[in-house]
């Protein structure tokens, strides 16, 4: 059992407040992601937890121990750490079993357990190499094996994937996955990538200046997002945002496009749309099925094979992102319409709040 | 077990005793001796700290003519009373005696003795027609150096110490000086630097040496000359008696065999023109071992040690100007050809009466007063720089005048009622 | 809390290294200070008396002091710059792999090794001594009347020993910085059209800063204290052109046994130790700690 | 294919410069070695001897006047001792400079450094009534205790900056494993920084190994290290170049082939990987 | 005018061959990527153009003049480095201006010319600061302003996104995209990435062990792949590749499945099915469309929100990846079919070179 309940948590650095009231429970076996863009205090909250930092006030409960105040040292936690932080001096078995060293563990019970995290992390040919002969991806899963050998009440994970290249990113996100699932371990991870937040995640935190902005399922999230930020940051390419104007009892776009909303929904002024880049339509010449329709310019179009960005320059609006499956004939330069189907729109105050979902 | 601790100056007599003592210790069961060899100046520096502030350290040491009376008076050093018969202190040079004795305690045993002495090369005197009086002048020198100059097959008229320091130029110079009838103090400790007899000599030193000397002779002192004139490179030289031994040995020297020997020059006097130098062995007052150091100084200066050396090294080897029994031996006067100008010189040699004026110190070429080594080591800074070309003569001993005062006031000199230091009297 | 506490403790794993250089400092320090006011010759121990700051008036007043100071900065600036440009230089020359460049970096180093009292033996007996040094013999090779070095160029030869001991220092803490240095900024900047001595003045110099203040805060501690290349070659002389202060207050303290005079002399030396060392400060100090 | 010529020939004449440079460099080292092979009388001789009939009488005779393995054995004993000493204190103390600075650190690195301008001569006398109080006179225990206190303000700084170049994440990660403040620095800390470590170790060897003025004024024969007997050869009566060179060579020869095996240690700088 | 051709370069590094013998040209105003994996020789190639390293064997022209043994201070190119190569010490205007200081342009030309790089790029208000002020977005930047204030012949950027977090890498991809449309310049740029090279290039180059393996446009390469390693290499998540067996005159997959392929193929024995992951789909159930039907149980799934990557274990087949569209409500650990539509099947030999694409 490690449930992690933390209570009204604050800390600031030189006078500055970095985490501003945190309140988040971390369900025993739950994959708990922090996500927000840089400098949102996500690793200082990290920090807090793993007893690196000192809370200024509130508390961490983990089980129901009240351990706000126990030494990093014995809070039995593992972390790993954003540049790894592996002992460049030790072979990766040695850094893997140092911690079991220190703990005056057997040397079977070292072997045993550094042999099965290894074999876990596929790390087995490699044991008797130092970091720097390792290639990134690697060293991340030495990192990782250091944690799991401990057999920690929680893992934390400080964006573990942030300096790797693609590929290595999706291969290292998926064994991610998996270890969850094998070892069946409480997990908090650190992210400012979406794509890793919704693939991985039970349940994702979204701050935004040292405040939790939402908690949910990544798909709720997603669907359902509390506010722009939220909205805004969830989704690759982002959602678009449209300025919604009151006209005598229905709401026009800026460049005067009637939008029909759901009935009994008042925005007030100020009032945003949003609406995703897949549920945008390019049309061309005279489509006239149901939405709005917006007519623009293609600036740039991005083809990955399976998928295509088009960015269509609106006027007097500005650029809407569409996603479209699959290739895409036409090219930048020309003239397009884009079609909006209010269905799936969502819909903000002037504030940023969701009063509308989809 | 004893271990006495010895500080000893790393000249060639010495480093033979530290060679022969394992004799001693041999015949002293349970005798260690510890040697702390140094070079002059630093040994200079250990003992005095050591000593001074009753550290301890050393059992035996090595001093000086200049030393000996000034420690013996502060009663840093054990009397040396009561000497045994077959030590026979009376066989010791007089006036060497004399130097080590305050107040009727002897303080210290000398273990050599020197004079300054003039060396020249007879071949090349030879060669060009010239003979060397027994006593030359300081101006007979200077027109001997002219006709034998010749720098460019690389040989110097004369050699003569240049290196600052009151042992190195300054006991030269102050021999020069009282040739030429100058002193460093009158009768109330006046410093006379400024007067006419020092503007001459030190003048007569600095044009002599410039013009006739090797290159560099204000970084000469009595080593680097030494070598120069055993490797054939100087004409004569005039320096103590002891690079005897040296110049004389084949091994060491291209010129043995065709060196001379004559008295040190003289010019308007000959009183005080050769100093006199002592080497001796002492103990110190705090020294926790005083018998068996005081035996083992005794065996060092005494007449079977000289036997010793002369058995094990030769007779030319024989550590010179502290016993008449030495110069009474034929066998060492025909080895070592410097030994009669040595005897010769350290007999005429009276420090009670250095100069041509009285003075109100003791010693030739030093004045035994503890500010002595200040004051000259600063005058002797300050003609060495002469001799290098910066600043003129007269300027120097101008400086040199005002700051010999300013240091003898400071140490209370001209307070009344005067007189410092009363077994400073002559 | 918890970090609070572990923060102290491990701030007090400083308090050894500070108590004990305190210790070092204020004991013969104090002892110093207490001597600066009093007459107190070795040689005649029982005239002490307080003087007051005669001692000081008496040290300023000597004739070789301002001599002194002027030679104890001419010293350490001109060992400074000829052991940074020089060191500059030949680590750049040397940085580059060729043929033998282990043992060529092997010699360059070697120099550090020696002691100042052998280094300065060596130089003044075995190679500048005007009658049979091997510098000697190289000028007479050319024709030259050989130059007597510790004699007509003092000062300058001194600087000579002084800086041969120290440049290898600077070379190894230079070599050392090149090879951290960025290849691919060096070769930003060919494709930005820099040729050698533009790389070198633009990239080179400025990455070695910090080594560069590291090493002249280093040389010049040791620096104004040079002694024993002094004591060796010249005593100082000839006249007063090779005195420094240190030697200054040896001279006081060892050739006159004036400790009254030398602890005063020492009090001074500490002074203007400070002031130059303030003055470089200034002139290095954001290099020092910056990260 | 115009480049390649001119690249390679100025190759060639940098490394020819650069052998230059070291020879001349190392020349008076080389010197000294050659001269104490020979005789009193070729050392002096002019126009030197290149080529000589080696001998070993320098060696001999300074062998028979003094016992250099007691000299030697006492330069190991205290500089190997200061070093330790000195590396013992100034490591806890570089450590916690480097990670908990203070407003104050910078100023206490400066002072720290400040005490190394006091010179030796000026405090002579005190510190000699202060080891004779002590009895330490003459004491290994106090060159030591003298060359670590003279040495420790420059290795704590040096230690600092190679600390200060150490990821501070891996201390970190030592803590999350479970390690205190000294496993923290003997298990991690010291290990990885022991390149840093030994450059600054082998300074301080050097340092006390080449110190002369205290190593002369405080010892007498039991305690007297190499720097010692040099001094006694410094100057003796008659020619002495080649036994000077000897001695100095004997004093001289144990740190430099220290220093050359340990160069590829001392050049190299701190490499990593441990981090991205 | 400023059109690149090579040939038959090879290069070696003590021994081992680096690059092959390679032939390529660039046309003017083309934007060509260096597409491949990690250790391939892609710098080096880079880096021969660029005149840092010798080439061994070959030729490189410039319109028409041989520039093989022209020193790099001459080839009047720039090159953003992988590691961006900042002058650290200099401000970000210094930075810009060294080129052109050293050429000994005027003040007046270097400050118009730096001014309208910053502007393009937004550095302005960042003109004064140092590297080490900077984010890595900013440096980005800077090394490409760099570049760009120089107006070289051909620009060489070395991997300039590698170090860059998700969010940054899409919004300066954007930003090298207009850079090329208006600066009309021809552009080498080297990547591991294939999103990368999608979306930026007009000509990819694949490469592999020092050699190229295929030169088109991206959707060329991306559609008709010569041979497995380029199909592999395009495209996220990668191509499912399934080993065919020949059997009484058909194909069959490794469970036995049969498979209908285009009349008058003979891929012989040891040929490879190849099939993106857009072009599986799950089914459950009866599910009676046409296709091959493929048994097997999901055991990971990642939700990105508008789309869903699900990974099917089929036995002794392993684990195909299927891309499916916006959400999907299935967990892992369920048992489900795979249709694969052989439409859309590629069809390499024994060798790995494609006999057949869709
Ligand atoms: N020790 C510290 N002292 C002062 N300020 C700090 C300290 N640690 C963090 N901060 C500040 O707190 C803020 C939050 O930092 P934090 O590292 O938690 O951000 P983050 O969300 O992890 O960002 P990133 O995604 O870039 O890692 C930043 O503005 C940072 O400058
Ligand atoms: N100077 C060199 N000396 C020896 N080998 C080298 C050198 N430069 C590169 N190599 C080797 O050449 C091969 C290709 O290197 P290169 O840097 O071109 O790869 P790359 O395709 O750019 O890879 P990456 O995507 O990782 O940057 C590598 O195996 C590398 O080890
Ligand atoms: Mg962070
Ligand atoms: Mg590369």
């Amino acid at each position: 059992m490690s449930r992690l309940v933390i209570r009204s948590l604050r800390k600031s650095f030189d006078g500055t407040d970095i985490i501003k009231g945190v309140d988040l429970v971390v369900e025993n076996r739950e994959f708990c992601v922090f996500l927000g863009p840089s400098g949102c205090g996500k690793s200082t909250l990290l920090r807090l937890i793993a007893g690196l930092e000192d809370v200024d006030e509130g508390q961490i409960l983990l089980d129901e121990d009240d351990i706000t105040d126990l030494p990093a040292v014995r809070r039995d936690l593992a972390m790993v750490f954003q540049s790894y932080a592996l002992y460049p001096h030790m072979t990766v078995r040695d850094n893997m079993s140092f911690a079991l060293k220190l703990a005056k563990a057997d040397n079977a019970t070292i072997d045993a357990k550094v042999g099965k995290a290894a074999k876990i992390l596929a790390l087995e040919p490699l044991l008797d190499r130092k970091p720097a002969a390792l290639s990134g991806g690697q060293r991340q899963r030495v990192a990782i094996g250091r944690a799991i050998v401990r057999e920690p009440r929680v893992f934390l994970f400080d964006e573990p994937l942030s300096n790797l290249d693609a590929a290595l990113r999706v291969q290292t996100r998926l064994e991610i996955a998996r270890l969850h699932q094998e070892l069946n371990a409480t997990m908090v991870y650190v992210t400012h990538d979406q794509v890793e937040a919704m693939t991985l995640a039970d349940k994702v935190a979204v701050f935004n200046e040292g405040r939790i902005e939402q908690v949910g399922s990544p798909l709720d999230l997603y669907r359902r997002p509390v506010n722009r930020f939220v909205a805004g940051f969830l989704g690759m390419p982002q959602m678009n945002f449209l300025p919604l104007t009151t006209a005598n009892g229905g709401y026009t776009l800026a460049n005067g496009a009637a939008v029909a909303l759901p009935a009994g929904l008042d925005a007030g002024s100020g009032a945003t749309l949003g609406i995703r880049p897949e549920h945008l339509v390019i049309c061309e010449g005279d489509d006239a099925r149901p939405g709005v329709r917006l007519d623009g310019k293609l600036t740039v179009v991005e083809r990955l094979g399976s998928e295509t960005y088009a960015y269509v320059d609106i006027p007097s609006i500005g650029t809407l992102t569409v996603r479209a499956e699959g290739d895409f004939e036409r090219g930048a330069g020309r003239g397009v319409c884009v079609r909006l189907d209010t269905t799936h729109a969502h819909l903000f105050d002037a504030k940023g709040v969701a009063i509308h979902h989809p | 077990d004893t271990t006495l601790t010895i500080g000893t100056v790393n000249n060639a007599d010495m480093v033979r005793m530290q060679a022969l003592s394992s004799e001693y210790e041999k015949s002293h069961a349970g005798v260690h001796l510890n040697w702390v060899v140094l070079e002059e100046n630093t040994l200079r520096q250990r003992l005095t700290t050591d000593i001074a502030t009753h550290g301890g350290q050393f059992d035996v040491v090595t001093i000086g003519a200049y030393e000996a009376p000034l420690w013996g008076a502060q009663h840093w050093l054990q009397p040396l009373d009561n000497l045994p018969a077959s030590y026979d202190v009376n066989d010791i040079f007089a006036n060497v005696r004399e130097q080590l004795t305050v107040d009727k305690h002897l303080y210290a045993v000398p273990f050599y003795a020197e004079a300054s002495i003039t060396y020249y090369r007879s071949d090349l005197f030879a060669q060009h027609g010239l003979t060397m009086p027994p006593s030359p002048t300081w101006d007979q020198m200077r027109d001997f150096a002219a006709k034998l100059h010749d720098p460019e097959h690389g040989m110097y008229g004369i050699c003569l110490r240049g290196k600052a320091g009151w042992g190195e130029n300054m006991a030269l110079l102050g021999t020069i000086v009282n040739s030429y009838g100058g002193r460093w103090f009158d009768e109330q400790w006046r410093p006379q630097i400024d007067t006419p007899p020092w503007h001459q000599a030190v003048n007569f030193y600095v044009g002599l040496l410039s013009k006739y000397g090797p290159p560099g002779p204000s970084d000469n002192g009595f080593n680097e000359n030494l070598a120069l004139f055993a490797a054939g490179r100087c004409a004569m030289w005039v320096d103590a008696s002891v690079g005897g031994g040296t110049v004389s040995d084949p091994k060491e020297s291209r010129v043995a065999g065709k060196v001379g020997y004559a008295r040190a020059p003289h010019q308007v006097t000959d009183r005080g023109s050769a100093w006199l130098w002592v080497w001796s062995l002492a103990i110190p007052a705090s020294s926790k071992q005083t018998d068996a150091a005081r035996d083992f100084i005794l065996w060092a200066t005494s007449r079977e040690y000289l036997e010793l050396v002369a058995a094990r090294y030769g007779e030319a080897a024989t550590p010179p100007g502290t016993r008449e029994s030495t110069y009474a031996s034929q066998a060492y006067l025909k080895a070592a050809p410097f030994a009669q100008v040595t005897y010769d010189s350290l007999r005429a040699v009276d420090p009670a009466h250095p100069t041509l004026l009285p003075v109100p110190y003791k010693g030739i070429q030093i004045v035994s007063i503890p500010e002595f080594q200040a004051v000259a080591s600063l005058v002797g800074r300050l003609v060495a720089g002469a001799l290098a070309g910066r600043g003129n003569v007269d300027d120097v001993l101008h400086t040199s005048q005002n700051a010999v005062n300013r240091t003898m006031k400071r140490a209370g000199y001209y307070d009344a009622p005067v007189v410092p230091k009363k077994e400073a009297q002559p | 809390m918890s970090t609070h506490r572990r923060k102290r403790s491990e701030r007090l794993l400083a308090q050894p290294a500070i108590v004990m250089l305190l210790v070092w400092m204020i004991v013969p320090l104090a002892m110093t200070l207490y001597f600066s006011t009093q007459y107190f010759n070795l040689l005649y121990p029982n005239k002490s008396s307080f003087v007051g700051l005669e001692n000081f008036a008496y040290f300023f007043t000597y004739p070789s002091f301002w001599t002194s100071v002027l030679n104890t900065i001419l010293l350490v600036g001109s060992v400074l710059v000829i052991t940074v440009v020089g060191g500059v230089l030949i680590s750049v020359l040397v940085d580059d792999h060729f043929p033998g460049q282990g043992i060529v970096r092997m010699l360059l180093i070697s120099p550090f090794f020696i002691m100042p009292t052998v280094a300065a033996l060596v130089w003044k007996n075995l190679l500048m001594n005007p009658v049979s040094g091997f510098l000697a013999w190289l000028w007479r090779l050319f024709g030259l009347t050989p130059v007597n070095w510790f004699a007509d160029w003092p000062l300058l030869s001194v600087i000579v020993v002084v800086a041969w001991e120290w440049l290898p220092f600077a070379i190894l803490i230079f070599v050392t910085a090149l090879q951290s240095m960025d290849r691919e900024q060096k070769e930003a900047a060919q494709m930005d059209g820099a040729r050698s001595v533009a790389i070198f003045r633009h990239l080179t110099l400025p990455h070695l800063a910090r080594p560069i203040a590291v090493v002249v805060m280093i040389e010049a501690i040791f620096l104004l204290n040079v002694f024993a290349e002094i004591f060796v070659t010249t005593n100082g002389g000839p006249g007063d052109a090779t005195t420094n202060v240190p030697f200054l207050v040896y001279t006081q303290a060892l050739v006159e046994f004036d400790v009254g005079a030398a602890s005063a002399g020492g009090l001074v030396a500490v002074v203007l130790a400070n002031i130059m060392a303030i003055f470089l400060i200034r002139l290095i100090g954001k290099s020092l700690t910056a990260r | 294919m115009a480049k390649k010529p001119t690249r390679r020939l100025a190759r060639t004449v940098r490394a020819i410069a650069s052998w230059l440079v070291g020879l001349i460099v190392f020349f008076p080292i080389l010197w000294m070695l050659l001269t104490s092979f020979k005789t009193e009388l070729d050392a002096f001789s002019m126009p030197p001897h290149f080529v000589f009939a080696p001998t070993l009488e320098n060696y001999e005779q300074i062998l028979k006047r003094a016992n250099y393995l007691h000299y030697a054995w006492n330069s190991i004993v205290t500089a190997g001792g200061a070093t330790i000493l000195g590396m013992l204190v100034a490591v806890p103390a570089a450590f916690a400079f480097a990670y908990h600075p203070t407003l104050r650190t910078k100023n206490i690195l400066l002072w720290m450094l400040s005490t190394k301008m006091l010179p030796g001569v000026g405090v002579l006398v005190p510190i000699y009534l202060i080891c004779r109080d002590l009895n330490m006179l003459d004491s290994r225990t106090a060159l030591i205790v003298i060359f670590a206190l003279i040495n420790l303000p420059i290795m704590v700084w040096m230690i600092y900056t190679y600390f200060r170049d150490i990821p501070i994440d891996i201390l970190e990660a030592a803590r999350m494993d479970g390690a205190g403040t000294w496993k923290t620095m003997s298990r991690v800390l010291i290990p990885i920084s022991r390149g840093g470590l030994a450059s600054t170790a082998l300074l301080c060897l050097i340092l006390s190994w080449n110190e002369s003025f205290w190593s002369l004024n405080l010892t007498t024969s039991n305690a007297a290290p190499l720097s010692a007997l040099v001094a006694s050869f410094s100057s003796p009566e008659g020619l002495f170049w080649a036994k000077l060179s000897a001695v100095s060579t004997l004093a001289c020869a144990p740190i430099l082939v220290l220093g050359w095996l340990s160069q590829r240690q001392l050049v190299r700088g701190l490499t990593f990987g441990a981090v991205k």
